[in-house]
């Protein structure tokens, strides 16, 4: 597989085409709201985390933006609504996440821990598109701090 | 002039592209393609041999020291200057240096607003703005001339107001009429704009301006590097361009203005090398154009970008301007057959540079210009600096491909290719 | 430290020299002695293939582009940031580029003009001045860090007032530990002056401003090529350094900041780059440093200026400091012994870089100077842009030399050799 | 002779160090007075003629720089009152000493014409010193402008 359909697998296509958890929920007494923009292309985010203590109960999106952004927020979602996150593991996913994008290919995201989004590793080697995968991760750990 | 007439002895581009080493290199397993002219342009190595023959040789502070070396640089800094403004028809003392485009419309915004708290000299006065004076620039312009004058505004009491453009990309002169008034005191403009490639009717917008009294500022990027310009002909008053859009080095820019503009104009940024007489508690100016050159200037880019505008007339700007306008004129009627594809500012029978914005439906800009890099094709996407426009059409973002004098019809046809399978790739129908 | 130690291994000049071409020149018959570093210091080699090699292979625009070679380009740019940054001790996100220290420091007098005036954010606020709020700067300084502030001055109706400086050249601190007051919002001073040589009790100074909680702002033009600097570490809020006297390219420099008072500060230049969202009336400002980034930045520039702190590190701060004080305390030495010359700033026991000026009894400097030119030494002769100190001592005008990394003992017993010869080549006994 | 013992004649030094006409002759009703200064090394002439109609009856002139400015400006005021120049010969004269200057040793002031002035050519080719020459000069210039 070259470079190229690395970056844009079936998946990731998919997931952009049928966004999940796209539409943000009401927002609610323990929700955080985030909006994400990438300043170079305009793209955006609104994020809505919704938890109750530690747990984070809910998590939804709206946005516009390229095909690996929109993906992304809709693994994202997936993922932390599919396994009911708590906070620190929430965390600890956007740290991993965060370095293996910045690792220039050298780190592969493992399926077991990120789900669909494992397909986004081919982006770490297009540095200019580290900020479109991010946009909705960055978005996730800022509603968090927002949601109490 | 017509729309991309053939009118000029044809130039080589094959041969140019030698005197461009970097255009030479693969990216991707490809040959590179470069169609990303109108963001920074690549460099000759005859701009590169004369930096580096004056750092090696001559390289000294100018206009500061007594001694030999001192002498010779502030002689090859002041023939750049001559050269550099001859280029767009002006007199050397007519011609500031600056360290780009976005710093000469700052530079003017600024030192009008310095003008308008009573700063400069009494002729400064004429320039000053009160609360409900008004500034007009376009709908289509380049963040760098729209928002120093949202600030100038902001912090004048000014108001801003903005020509709209047509759905075609051209400005709306009659419009414009009405717009321009006698409460209007600068009219700011883009000679070119960077996403639509057209060449704006500047004369008209100039003319409404000097009857109104109003000071003219043009924005001359996308104009400098591609076609003849005769600013002081032209009749603005000031103009911008920036050395590395026009083959030339980062780091330098050239400001024009009218003598008694320039002479009515407040210092912008102070310090050394622009005083006349100095205490701890005042200073006193010299003439236009030291000025407005605080501080050490940037000489090594100053040099190259000489060495630059030497290259380009001995081109031809003629010569680059028809064969500019032959790639753009490819462009389009390839791009035109392409389903999903929509032109940004498709006006008919307008005056173009090789520039061309577009949108495809259903793959957003950053994944068909991914596409296009895998093939070693360089475009732009996003909005370009422009997101107003782009708002106006309804997108954030678009992608550009802007061509220059090395640029062939091999580079438009293995563009035209690639973006022929954009939406296959991405399974848009 | 203490006066010129010779701590550090020693450096070896002669080897250095092969790096820079242009020393190998000839001047009027004679090999060049190159005297006027704190004018402009020479670039080596590796400098200009730095850059040369940039825009040969990597050329493109960055921060705007998705293609490989903007993205290429962008990495390097960024790897500069943070190789200047460190160089200073400081993060990358604290360090934005400007095209000299002049831009530099009139990038903050604006910024802070700006939020006098209501513009930026919340936090902004607390830089605003308000008339009757006091800007502190020296009697030593350079027009670039004086100007700036008594047009800031004037704009807001802040009053400007001067540590003033001792006959040996040292500053008051005594006075200015009474000058700082609470009605202090600004107190901004040179680490070494590019007059006298001396390094300035800066620690001192950022002691006093912070017990009244003023913004400090430093020139560190004429130290951060000679001494080992920890800008974080020294406490300093905003300092400033040109690259051209650092062995780097011309058209660029930085501005360090604090992380809490580069937030605080509004927009200077304003255009493309800088923003996140823009409409046709207003636009919101990305977070430092890219706030202070409009436009196309000097990156040919900034890539080199990389290459000059790399080069820099590589000799070694302590290693250079220790030479040119070596150089120094030789020139002083010889220049004391000599009928009719009066060093200006000769305080015993500071700290000094490697410069010394001083005027001729009988002579003027221009004078004084062209002799030395015809034996090829090229120093500096003029009030070296500061005036007010040279009217201090009573002259309009003096004669400078100034050493770099790259002057040998040689270089300062053939400039001692021709200052013994000025006075009686003008027939004054 | 080197260039720096022709830019240094004899001359030049006797005059900078006697310059003749120096001190401010009072203002008259014909008299035009100006100020030149060089930013670079603050040298500065206050420089004053008084005519008669056309004819200048009186050129006297004060300020501080290099011996090059000031033994320009003795050998000028000595030449202009010696001569008893009128407006246009004078304007000729200041033309042909700028050309001169600015010919970078190509040109050569002709002793008839320029008198001790003519000891200046060695300026020209030292295209710093070249301002330095040429302020009094500038200030004639100026002060014949202002006098009527
Ligand atoms: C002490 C000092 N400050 C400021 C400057 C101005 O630096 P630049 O001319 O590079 O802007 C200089 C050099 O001229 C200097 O020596
Ligand atoms: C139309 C236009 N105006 C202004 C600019 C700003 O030029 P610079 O980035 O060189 O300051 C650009 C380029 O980015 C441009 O295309």
């Amino acid at each position: 597989m070259n470079d190229l359909d690395a970056l844009y697998r079936e998946l990731i296509l998919d997931h952009s085409k049928n966004p999940q958890h796209f539409g943000l929920a009401a927002e609610g007494e323990h929700s955080g709201t985030s909006y994400q923009k990438n300043p170079v292309c305009g793209d955006e985010i609104t994020l809505r985390a919704t938890v109750d203590g530690e747990t984070i109960t809910d998590v939804s999106w709206e946005g516009r933006g390229c095909s690996i952004s929109q993906a992304s927020a809709s693994m994202l979602a997936d993922l932390v609504v599919a396994d009911g996150l708590d906070r620190p593991a929430a965390r600890e996913l956007v740290d991993g996440f965060r370095e293996a994008l910045r690792s220039r290919g050298t780190i592969e995201l493992d399926e077991d821990t990120f789900g669909d989004a494992a397909a986004l590793s081919g982006v770490s080697k297009f540095s200019a598109r580290v900020k479109c995968a991010m946009l909705a991760w960055v978005a996730l750990e800022d509603a968090l701090a927002k949601a109490s | 002039m017509s729309t991309s007439p053939v009118t000029a002895a044809p130039l080589d581009p094959v041969a140019l592209r030698a005197d461009f080493p970097i255009l030479g290199e693969q990216v991707n397993g490809h040959r590179l393609v470069y169609l990303d002219s109108a963001a920074t342009s690549q460099k000759p190595t005859a701009v590169l041999d004369a930096e580096r023959a004056f750092l090696t040789h001559a390289n000294s502070a100018v206009h500061r020291g007594a001694h030999t070396l001192a002498a010779e640089a502030t002689d090859l800094f002041e023939d750049a200057r001559a050269a550099v403004a001859g280029f767009v028809g002006a007199a050397p003392q007519q011609l500031v240096w600056t360290s780009g485009a976005t710093m000469g419309l700052n530079l003017v915004a600024y030192a009008i607003g310095n003008a308008s708290v009573g700063r400069g000299a009494p002729a400064s006065a004429r320039l000053a703005l009160a609360p409900g004076d008004e500034i007009v620039t376009t709908a289509i312009e380049h963040h760098a001339n729209l928002i120093p004058w949202q600030e100038l505004a902001a912090r004048t009491g000014a108001v801003l107001r903005h020509i709209p453009a047509r759905d075609d990309g051209t400005l709306d002169l009659d419009a414009a009429a009405t717009l321009i008034s006698p409460r209007t005191r600068i009219v700011a403009f883009t000679h070119v704009s960077n996403v639509l490639g057209i060449v704006n009717p500047v004369a008209e917008l100039i003319a409404l301006a000097q009857q109104v009294g109003a000071v003219t500022v043009m924005d001359a990027c996308q104009s400098a590097p591609h076609l003849p310009l005769d600013l002081p002909g032209l009749g603005v008053d000031l103009a911008v361009f920036s050395a590395h859009k026009m083959v030339g080095p980062y780091g330098v820019g050239g400001l024009y203005g009218r003598t008694d503009v320039l002479e009515a104009l407040p210092p912008f940024l102070t310090g050394g090398s622009m005083i006349t007489t100095v205490t701890l508690d005042s200073a006193e100016y010299l003439p236009p154009p030291q000025r407005f050159e605080a501080g050490t200037q940037p000489v090594g880019p100053a040099i190259g970008f000489a060495a630059a505008v030497r290259y380009l007339d001995a081109v031809g700007l003629e010569n680059i301007h028809a064969h500019e306008g032959m790639l753009a004129a490819r462009m389009a009627e390839g791009l035109r057959d392409i389903p999903g594809i929509r032109l940004l500012g498709d006006a008919a029978g307008v005056e173009r540079v090789g520039l061309w914005s577009f949108d495809v439906d259903g793959v957003h800009a950053h994944d068909a210009g991914q596409l296009l890099d895998a093939r070693g094709i360089a475009v732009r996407v996003g909005h370009h600096c422009a997101a107003p426009l782009h708002s106006r059409y309804g997108i954030t973002a678009s992608v550009r491909a802007s061509a220059a004098l090395y640029n062939t019809v091999d580079d438009v046809d293995e563009f035209l290719d690639a973006v022929r399978g954009i939406r296959p790739y991405f399974g848009v129908e």
